[in-house]
């Protein structure tokens, strides 16, 4: 698979994570891809953390870039039956477990189901905006990613850069398979039947256990 | 009650060394006829406090987009903001030149610091930033334990003015906000010693139903009509 | 997402013992139907959190309003409010009968203790109530000093159930409210395991605009149609 | 004078510390007299702590009393300009000190400040409703009340009921007189002349402070 194809390939499985109804808010980059992924009858409601409830399509209609935007500053619209809600009154949601999943990107993942992903010390100045208060009131964490960067891996013993949040990851979705963050550890629930048990292990740092229930990713 | 001044007048009350919250996320939702005005003005050594730095590149292809004219100027000596990744003057200012002090606070718990601010309260107990270098913050009081489960206490946040906007406001200060502009605006109301709100478009009294405002004339010092907003 | 239910299966998904938070104040704003529904139904042991206990005399000539009734009719067990003193069967059932327990909370500290419930807050930090009994109510924690004055820690507050009521609701379940009917509907519908909101008027998506709606339908799991209210 | 006529001497005074543009809370009873004093160039925004900013007198069309109440539960109606918000943006705006005056009666008061006036224990149970709120948050808290009750001093040494809140009062006008809460105690600043200053002091269980600038009330 190429990146473009792996990056779809993991958003097709992390749609299957999301019921009908589920209020989801997605992080940046990959996740944005999943909602093309959602079987005919599952309806989201995607939250914007900067206060939408209910993101549509932007059209050349209702683009209106001055007074509705998402949350990385891009033109954004409202759905129907959607809201447009403050700061306080949206991370009250996030917080107060009103949103059902969150999906975003990782730079590392560890064991505890601990996060990194806001900063690079010393390297860039971005912030962690949102997304502490996500992953710490999100219902569901889910962290889709790939597996490696650069052929290192992402999912370690215990996560080197600074946290996002702690324990905070109920499932990592990546193209080789899909861990589930327990209170044993990782447990391998699904794999890629383009890689071996083995090779998984090997390009992940953090101890794999593997489940008795283990089934190939589909 | 909400007085009507023109945009210099509004921009002649803020002294250099003021700390100001400009609501407004990714510049939608700002004050722009002020910030333009405030960025031409020379005032200097400005505490900002804002959702993030904006962009250099408007939506309607403004070369600096709100507070980032701003930042662009050199006026403000230290912001407090949850994301500033999109500005990259911020980190040159901040991190090569050391010209910039940034204090960073994630999203949430920066709109409860505000609320926290302006409607009495102790502080925000948060579980949000439990674990992360946000236990370092200098707006960190602590941690502590309620029901089994870890909370970091952080302080309210206020500030000398506001600086709001929104799309109508009728004559008695009353504010609707059009879209997802009420962002920090709502919030940022009701902490400052001075609010100044920006808007579109000035009404009559009952253009906006009691029911339908959003932050209450009772909560603006002064307003400045900025027209409709198109770059 | 919001399923509309008449007011019967809505009545039949409380059990006895429940917890339901109620809107309204003295009535107004309260589930009128709903809650007359749950008068007649015979359950029992219900702890309520409600600003009050409404009155015996309603303003349409009620014999009794809001949940007068369910105080009249020996359904509540638990009663958590902030003034009960016009509905003199509360002192009756509470201080003659010892048949009801009472917890008094000033107000302004229960509308944030339910925020604080439902937004993921680990406690209030208010300067309300420094130096009163409140200090010895069981939902305060104790007492901390922040930059040198005096708070409460007061715990969240959440329930089984919140019972809310609206004029407008729209089929997505999202709310407006009419007047000052909003009170304590607004915090409440945040902060219940499940939340059933009244309406007076239900609408199509669309009539109520994204900015006006005070409710968001995600937080609302039940609609029933009460019908515009006269008494 | 008759009651009737102490409660509008006593309102008559509380209007002269209202100033214009200024928000205010008005308690039950005899506050509520208070905005039929203001002088013509004096308007004032009443508001109701269960959501009003702006109160206006009920008439027959403005009348809705299923959706607009005072906090008394009693039918109330909005003015001009005004607007609806709920109970905890209202509180907020108490809490927060966006209140100017609060206006309201007292079983008792004492040297300190402090205010007693919800609750008798063993004889009712009203509940504090907004009142603790208001008196930790208003700018100034004026406790407009008769000066003895039954002939019992109500102006205490220290409250003997249960407090409504401590150290919370700016001024106290009774028929007797005006006094400021101080430092250094309670400064008697004007008086009735139709009493003594030593009747007024011998009505008064705590020790009143004689201002230099003591002047008639008028």
């Amino acid at each position: 698979m190429d990146r473009s194809e792996i990056k779809s390939f993991i958003a097709k499985r992390v749609a299957k994570e999301l019921k009908d109804g589920d209020v989801v808010n997605l992080g940046i980059g990959l996740p944005t891809l999943v909602p093309n992924y959602l079987p005919e009858d599952v309806h989201i409601i995607l939250q914007s953390e900067n206060g939408i409830i209910g993101t549509d399509t932007v059209t050349e209609e209702n683009k209106d870039p001055v007074h509705v935007v998402d949350a990385g500053g891009s033109p954004s619209a409202i759905a129907p039956g959607g809201a447009f809600i403050d700061s306080s009154v949206s991370f009250g949601m996030i917080r107060g477990g009103h949103v059902d999943a969150t999906v975003l990107g990782g730079l590392e993942v560890d064991e505890e189901g601990s996060l990194a992903n806001w900063i690079i010390p010393g390297k860039r100045m971005p912030g962690m905006g949102g997304a502490m208060d996500l992953l710490v009131g999100a219902k569901n964490v889910i962290v889709a990613m790939e597996h490696t960067a650069k052929g290192n891996p992402k999912i370690l013993k215990k996560c080197r850069l600074p946290y996002t949040a702690v324990k905070c990851i109920t499932i990592i979705v990546t193209e080789m398979g899909v861990i589930k963050v327990t209170d044993q550890g990782l447990v391998l629930t699904e794999y890629n039947p383009e890689f071996t048990i083995e090779e998984i292990q090997a390009a992940t740092e953090a101890t794999l256990i593997i489940s008795p229930d283990l089934k190939p990713m589909v | 009650m909400a007085k009507f001044v023109s945009v210099e007048e509004a921009v002649a009350l803020i002294p250099d060394g003021a700390s100001i919250m400009f609501g407004g996320f990714m510049g939608c939702g700002s004050a722009h006829k002020f910030i333009d005005a405030l960025s031409k003005s020379g005032k200097k050594d400005l505490t900002v406090i804002s959702n993030d730095a904006s962009m250099p590149g408007g939506p309607l292809g403004e070369e600096f987009y709100g507070i980032a004219k701003l930042v662009h100027n050199r006026q403000i000596k230290k912001l407090i903001a949850t994301h500033v990744g999109l500005n990259p003057e911020v980190a040159t200012q901040s991190m090569q030149e050391g010209t910039l002090e940034v204090v960073l606070i994630p999203q949430g718990s920066m709109a409860e610091m505000i609320r926290a601010g302006g409607s009495g309260l102790g502080g925000v107990l948060t579980p949000t930033g439990v674990g992360t270098i946000v236990e370092d913050n200098p707006y960190c009081l602590g941690k502590q334990t309620i029901n089994g489960r870890e909370y970091l206490l952080i302080a309210p946040l206020r500030a000398d003015f506001a600086v709001i906007a929104g799309y109508k406001i009728d004559k008695a200060g009353n504010v609707w906000y059009k879209g997802n502009t009420s962002n920090f605006n709502i919030v940022m109301a009701t902490a400052a010693d001075t609010v100044i709100a920006e808007a579109e478009v000035v009404v009559e009294i009952g253009e906006i139903a009691p029911e339908d405002v959003r932050t209450p004339g009772v909560f603006v010092d002064y307003v400045v009509e900025g027209g409709k907003y198109n770059g």
